[in-house]
């Protein structure tokens, strides 16, 4: 009894914060009001509570045997809460009952020229408080084990960069990608700019040590089937796709290869060059495994063939090989799954010039790859002949908000020049013309990069969006317009390069809901804030890095996989895990189990046992956003130190 | 016998005559009468750009409102310039409440509104595809030509813009490749198949109009078509007279006849002839002869 | 049935329906009907569980009165899953209701057949039993009514079938229509997977087939949107005879807590807080808060609410609460683009969301 | 001539009643030129049309309607379909047309075209013709 009495007593500290309170507020008569009002034991003043003397005399009453809270009157909570809170644990007293009344922000700033109103006001705001925080329970932080292991998913530079790091600090790491070997995107560019360093040179002893580091798991040729859990301990069944290669026994030798009768274009050629039905992605693939394409192996169309079975030495072709699923713990996860580009057949004002010489980027990347098809070679994909008159095109796709896609690709503008160049050092009497609307060099040495391809390269830049192609017997005919002189251009083009709009690769809308992260407007997902919180999701131990959350280049894709290895290291620093204890919790007795909170939930934190018809808030995952207390018809759900009858009696001491 | 309520345009009834002629011969043989409104006006050709200008709409409301009194719900325009017209009519009848009442309170005299929906403005190639169906004309095809180029020519008001285009693409659309094609007619790689012949400025800037024809005329001739197949009387004005001229000053150019969808299908569905030839300046004669549509 | 076929010059639709039922029950596609019957007295006519076939005589769903929202019953009847198999035979506004718990998870019905019926409309309990005291012919009575709905649409029924559209039961598993349909002629037809596998062999056709009965609907429908209130403009007043007795609350077939928030206990009202508040603001109306009750109850109502009156019928107090209701549901429901009981597979309104809904609040 | 910009300069009436006119927001053009290098008429014109824009978006509406761009645009709508932005070209020029056809200056008299123009072309020729370049 005397021990409830202690508790539904508070203090109050009203605090000047210079003249933002009190030339507005007349904090002598909010004390005297306050002086009398039920429950309240002692109410002091201060200029400014958060510094250093004011910390003190507020930690002494904390100290104090006399009250079972208090309630601080100052600025938004948002501010100082905190500040408060710690103040108070350091005084032995249960942080969670420490309350801010904000007279700042919601009073003695918006009603400076209403100054007795504005006194009566702050008067209410914290009596109101007072109500609530006489009911306030003692709570203390939830806190959860985690899990020491990190899920990488997407094995391009990113992904690498991001596993590199969180491995190397001594965190078991599992690196997925869907496709047979790591190195995504990369390992298809040629060279890279500003410097013109080859991107393979550069790629491959990453790759090695990627794949030869101890504390990362290569799970390559797989996919993220269902994600369970929540920060710290979530589970992952990953869908290991049948290779229908024993990869134990597969030591990469390519026999198998050279022995497959049936060709199909290659993907990572971008189709300009081919691949056998049963092939390793490229030559420095790691792991150095081959895999079997089921679509085109003839063994799996017309049961007969089995060229490979019998070239293999090993014995490691297995045509009955099925899906795995496997399960993994992890207790954070890096999504890093890239871009793709956008389909050129969607131009169709271009698309009456498609031929085969009209290509992407990626694929002259690859045209311009030693590694590539015509090894290095800048050759027509229709004839074999070197073309001497090469356009182009910029912002294809990106930019087009009428269209296409509203966003600036961000890459295209230093890729073209840097493919523009390269043109013109594999073919010296070429003449490259690059249609442009802006540049955008905004890098370290991007600018200079871009200059030295007009001056020195003397590649054209014409300022104008190309408004159609089309075929006029082997040349490609681009009608385009020099804005700059307003005159209308027509090229006769051997070649000619779109630079196609980047945007999330395939899949990214199922992952995303599996892992309960958004998506934006354009498809890509979302960082937590913008400018603040870059590599976190609004899900907490989901981390993002590289391309698939907004185009970027290497260098910024790899800085962005190091702050998002950073943040995860920061996570699992912990033991444990510790969480806010200002959760939902649902009555039982009360709850008629309809399931609406469930829905309401943006984190995922409710679950409705439909047997016994009952909800249930998972503490860890839960953010105390308060949706499923307002959806609850019944009141069944309550908030702790949000209950309704707090809020009930804040509503009774107003009005 | 199937019945489609139709709309000429005027110069379908001049100049146009046989263009209308054929696609009633090609109808009937199809199984399809063409019943023409009783007082349809003119379209008044192009589509008023202007924001305020109610005026000009008039005029295609008051041929809606006819079609609407047949009871049909379809009606059919073979004219791209009307078919553009009156179908940017119908959706902003349909999509612009304020105007539409604006419209029906000027026409307070007719017996009842047009709201927008009760119309579907369709033009030859959609009836065809939709209504028809291109299998059924293709069946109806007695006359193989040997070895027939055709250049089609789409224009501008069949296609642009997209909200009204006849094919799903306004940039690449291949409806009537489609129709020819099944009917055994080999049309050839055409990249000017949407660029503007001119238009109107043909009547003051005719050395513009004159340009474009060389370069459209130029295009199917250099890609190998023995005719351009167009749907406009306009287009047909523009690419078809002007060729004479062009050949007088531009060395080596090909002149090659120019006719309507309707033309080019009535002689393969059986029709005797395609109208009255001296309508078109190309004579298109020698060409059918020789591919064995006409005696 | 022995009994119908003795009477077969004059068979009533009431009839052909009991036929139906009772070969459901005889021939074991079903273990047991809950239908309206007429009780022993012979005036009124509720709910009852029949499970032996010979009882399903003297059963009439079409009988104009209404003691409860039969959804109410059903929610009782399967709150949990049972291995027997029900037919539920309920008016269009209590299949609606049924759905609505079924979607809140209020009930499980695997085992339940949903059988919606043409509704005819009811009286107020106490009308309908002073106009059926004297009668010989208690069945006669029903056929009057339903004449007078296809006629005129029998101006004393009750205030929330005056305005009701909602008189076909199109979301039921199975569904008997009678409306443009020579009596005593029913046409059953299964509207749903369930209801096709559960009577295979027994649907007549497909109601939708004589034109008569869509111009029937079409001119019942248009004669009843016609009455129906598009705002209240004196709530307050409407509201003042209220005596928080609970009974709208306690007939409500959509009320499914366990506890209700409105009770003056969770509430917090102690008596120092009636003191105090009387205090500081000179006087409060006894009991207190009744316009907050209504309110809230309309807020927690309105996303489901099926209009079907049954909590006017049951207020001492003559509180126009369906209509009320009704108006207040249907801008509610329209913001959404939600008909309560429309389809198991409309999701509520609250657990979903769209971009382009409440667009009207965006600027805010 | 150096133009001399002012606040009143890029509001002035002509611009608000182009704007009004054409229904379009010439301020969302961001000059990519792809208006100019589809246009089949633009050779003959005396400024490419994505100049005509940017004149407006500069308020220099007298140049625009000294020179001869709107009156050989021949609405052939190539432009709109193709804007990566969504500004109506076509609407804009016959704006344009219109504030000049409505001081009652037509840009071609009916009595130029001569008896055998008449009688060779066909009527939606003409009709078009007058529709679009007199008052």
């Amino acid at each position: 009894m005397i021990k409830s009495a202690r508790l539904n007593s508070v203090g109050v500290f009203v605090c000047h914060c210079g003249i933002n309170i009190a030339s507005t507020v007349d904090i002598e008569e909010v004390k005297r009001q306050l002086a009398g009002y039920p429950g309240v034991e002692f109410v002091k003043d201060y200029q400014y509570m958060c510094s250093e003397p004011g910390q003190l005399l507020f930690k002494e009453a904390c100290r104090s045997e006399t009250v079972g809270g208090v309630v601080v009157a100052s600025c938004s909570p948002r501010l100082h809460e905190t500040t408060f809170r710690r103040a108070a644990a350091e005084a032995g007293m249960n942080p969670y009952r420490v309350e801010i009344a904000n007279i700042r922000e919601q009073c003695s700033w918006v009603h400076h020229d209403e100054k007795e109103k504005a006194t009566i006001k702050a008067v209410d705001i914290i009596k109101s408080v007072i109500e609530r925080s006489k009911r306030n329970e003692s709570l203390s932080s939830v806190s959860i084990k985690t899990v020491k292991k990190v899920l990488v998913v997407g094995a391009g530079i990113s992904g690498m960069q991001a596993a590199l790091n969180i491995a190397n600090s001594g965190i078991e790491t599992y690196l997925l990608d869907r496709e047979p070997s790591i190195g995504g995107r990369m390992a298809q560019l040629s060279e890279t700019f500003p410097t013109l360093d080859c991107s393979q040179c550069i790629l491959t002893p990453r790759m090695v040590e990627v794949g030869q580091n101890k504390r990362i798991t290569l799970m390559t040729y797989s996919e993220v089937e269902e994600v369970s859990g929540y920060v710290g301990n979530f589970k992952v069944k990953v869908r290991r796709k049948a290779a229908y290669v024993d990869w134990d026994k597969c030591t990469g030798c390519g026999l198998c290869s050279e022995k497959c009768p049936k060709k199909v274009p290659s993907e990572f050629d971008r189709s300009l060059g081919r691949r056998k039905a049963i092939y390793s992605q490229f030559p420095q693939a790691v792991p150095n495994k081959t895999v079997i394409d089921r679509e085109s192996c003839l063994y799996f169309k017309t049961g007969k063939c089995r060229l490979c079975v019998e070239a293999c030495p090993l014995g490691a072709i297995d045509f009955e090989q099925e899906d795995r699923i496997e399960e993994i713990e992890v207790g954070a996860i890096v999504v890093a799954t890239g871009y793709d580009l956008y389909e050129k057949e969607k131009i169709e004002e271009y698309r009456i010039g498609y031929c085969e010489d009209v290509i992407d980027g990626l694929a002259f990347e690859r045209l311009l790859s030693s590694s590539g098809p015509t090894q290095g070679r800048v050759l027509r994909p229709s004839d074999g002949t070197v073309p001497k008159e090469v356009v182009f095109i910029q912002c294809v796709g990106s930019r087009d908000p009428d269209h296409h896609l509203p966003y600036c690709s961000r890459i295209c503008c230093m890729y073209t020049a840097k493919h523009a160049m390269l043109y013109k050092h594999r073919v010296p009497d070429g003449q490259p013309y690059v249609f442009y609307m802006d540049i955008r060099s905004g890098g370290k040495n991007y600018e200079e990069f871009v200059q030295r391809t007009i001056e020195e390269e003397r590649v054209l830049y014409i300022r104008g969006r190309v408004a159609r192609l089309y075929r006029d017997g082997k040349k490609v005919v681009v009608v385009g317009a020099d804005t700059i002189s307003g005159k209308k251009i027509e090229i006769r083009a051997d070649m000619v390069v779109l630079a196609m709009a980047m945007r999330p690769s395939g899949g990214i809308g199922e992952l995303s809901k599996k892992l309960k992260i958004q998506v934006d407007q354009n498809g890509f997902l979302s960082e937590a804030h913008p400018k603040l919180r870059p590599v976190e999701t609004l899900t907490r131990g989901v981390f993002l890095a590289g391309c698939a959350q907004a185009p970027k280049d290497i260098t910024d894709t790899v800085s962005q996989a190091g702050a998002a290895a950073s943040m995860v290291l920061e996570l699992l620093s912990n033991e444990e895990l510790t969480h806010s204890p200002t959760t939902a919790w649902v009555d039982e007795e009360l709850c008629a189990g309809c399931g609406q909170c469930v829905a309401q939930c943006a984190y995922g934190a409710i679950e409705l046992d439909t047997r016994r018809k009952k909800a249930h808030v998972n503490d860890i995952l839960c953010q105390g956003c308060g949706a499923c207390v307002a959806a609850c018809p019944s009141a069944a759900v309550n908030q702790r130190n949000f209950s309704i009858s707090q809020y009930y009696s804040m509503i009774e001491s107003i009005v | 016998m199937e019945v489609v309520s139709y709309m000429p345009g005027c110069t379908l009834k001049t100049s146009g005559r046989n263009f209308e002629k054929s696609a009633i011969t090609l109808f009937d043989i199809l199984g399809v009468t063409m019943e023409e409104l009783d007082r349809w006006v003119c379209c008044g050709t192009t589509y008023s750009l202007s924001s305020d200008n109610i005026m000009n709409q008039l005029a295609p409301v008051r041929t809606l409102l006819r079609a609407k009194e047949t009871g049909r719900r379809e009606l059919l325009v073979l004219c791209s310039m009307c078919y553009n017209t009156l179908r940017r009519a119908q959706s902003l009848v349909l999509h612009d409440k304020e105007k539409r009442d604006k419209i029906n309170e000027f026409m307070y005299r007719e017996k009842t509104t047009f709201d927008g929906d009760e119309i579907r403005v369709v033009h030859l190639l959609n009836y065809l595809k939709d209504s028809v169906g291109f299998e059924r004309v293709a069946k109806r095809v007695v006359k193989k030509p040997s070895d027939l180029k055709i250049a089609l020519y789409y224009g501008c008001m069949l296609l642009r813009p997209h909200e009204v285009s006849v094919d799903e693409s306004s940039e690449d659309p291949t409806i009537m490749e489609e129709l020819f094609s099944l009917c055994g007619v080999t049309p050839v790689y055409f990249p000017f198949k949407t660029e503007c012949c001119g238009s109107y400025q043909t009547v003051n800037q005719r050395d513009m109009v004159l340009s474009r024809a060389e370069r459209i005329v130029g295009s199917a001739a250099k890609n190998g078509a023995d005719m351009i197949v167009v749907s406009c009387p306009l287009c047909c004005h523009n690419l078809d007279s002007s060729q004479q001229r062009v050949a007088d000053t531009v060395r080596g150019f090909r002149k090659i006849p120019v006719m309507y969808i309707s033309q080019l299908l009535a002689l393969l569905v059986g029709a005797d002839d395609a109208g009255d030839y001296r309508l078109h300046s190309v004579d298109p004669r020698p060409v059918l002869k020789e591919k064995g549509l006409i005696g | 049935m022995a009994s119908t076929e003795n009477r077969s010059e004059k068979n009533t639709r009431r009839e052909s329906i009991e036929q139906f039922l009772y070969r459901l029950l005889k021939e074991g596609k079903v273990d047991a009907v809950l239908v309206p019957k007429r009780h022993p007295g012979g005036n009124i006519v509720s709910p009852v569980l029949i499970s032996e076939p010979s009882q399903i005589k003297g059963t009439d769903p079409l009988a104009p009165v209404q003691t409860v929202n039969a959804a109410s019953i059903v929610k009782e009847l399967v709150k949990e899953p049972v291995d027997k198999k029900i037919a539920a035979v309920l008016r269009p506004c209590e299949v609606r209701a049924t759905i609505e718990l079924i979607k809140l998870k209020q009930l499980s019905d695997e085992s339940l057949l949903i059988i919606g019926y043409d509704c005819p409309g009811v009286y107020n309990v106490k009308e309908y039993m002073h106009g059926i005291e004297n009668r010989e012919d208690k069945e006669a009575f029903t056929e009057e009514h339903i004449h007078d709905f296809l006629s005129g649409d029998g101006d004393l029924v009750r205030e929330s079938c005056r305005f009701c559209t909602y008189f076909t039961a199109d979301s039921a598993d199975v569904d008997i229509a009678w409306i443009g349909v020579e009596p005593p002629g029913i046409i059953v037809a299964a509207r749903s997977e369930k209801g096709r596998r559960m009577t295979g062999g027994m649907n007549t056709g497909d109601k939708d087939a004589p034109t008569v009965r869509k111009e029937t609907i079409g001119k019942i429908e248009a004669r009843r949107e016609k009455r129906q209130k598009s705002g209240i403009d004196n709530l307050l007043d409407l509201i003042q005879p209220c005596i928080r007795c609970y009974n709208c609350r306690e007939v409500c077939p959509l009320c499914y807590c366990k506890e209700c928030l409105l009770e003056p206990e969770k509430m917090g009202y102690t008596s120092e807080r009636y003191l105090s508040r009387a205090e500081r603001k000179k006087q409060i109306r006894m009991p207190v808060d009744t316009l907050l009750y209504h309110l809230t109850r309309i807020n927690h109502m309105g996303y489901s609410c099926v209009s079907c009156g049954i909590c006017e019928q049951a207020c001492p107090m003559d509180i126009p609460l369906g209509t009320i209701l009704h108006v207040f549901s249907k801008k509610i429901q329209s913001l959404f683009d939600y008909v309560p009981g429309r389809s198991r597979d409309d999701e509520l309104p609250l657990t979903t969301f769209r971009e382009e809904e409440l667009s009207e609040v965006e600027d805010v | 001539m150096n133009v001399t910009l002012s606040s009143s300069e890029l509001k002035k009436e002509g611009i608000e009643k182009t704007a009004q006119l054409s229904g379009a927001n010439f301020f969302s053009c961001y000059q990519c030129g792809k208006c100019t290098a589809g246009c089949p008429a633009s050779e003959f014109m005396d400024i490419p049309p994505h100049e005509v824009i940017r004149l407006l978006q500069i308020g220099q509406i007298e140049e625009i309607l000294e020179k001869n761009s709107i009156w050989i645009c021949a609405s052939c709508i190539t432009c709109a379909v193709r804007c990566p932005k969504g500004v109506d070209l076509a609407k804009i020029m016959e704006a344009l047309r219109q504030i000049v056809l409505r001081k009652n200056v037509n840009y071609v008299h009916p009595s130029s075209v001569s008896k055998e123009e008449l009688r060779t072309l066909p009527q939606i020729a003409l009709i078009a013709n007058f529709r679009k370049l007199t008052g």
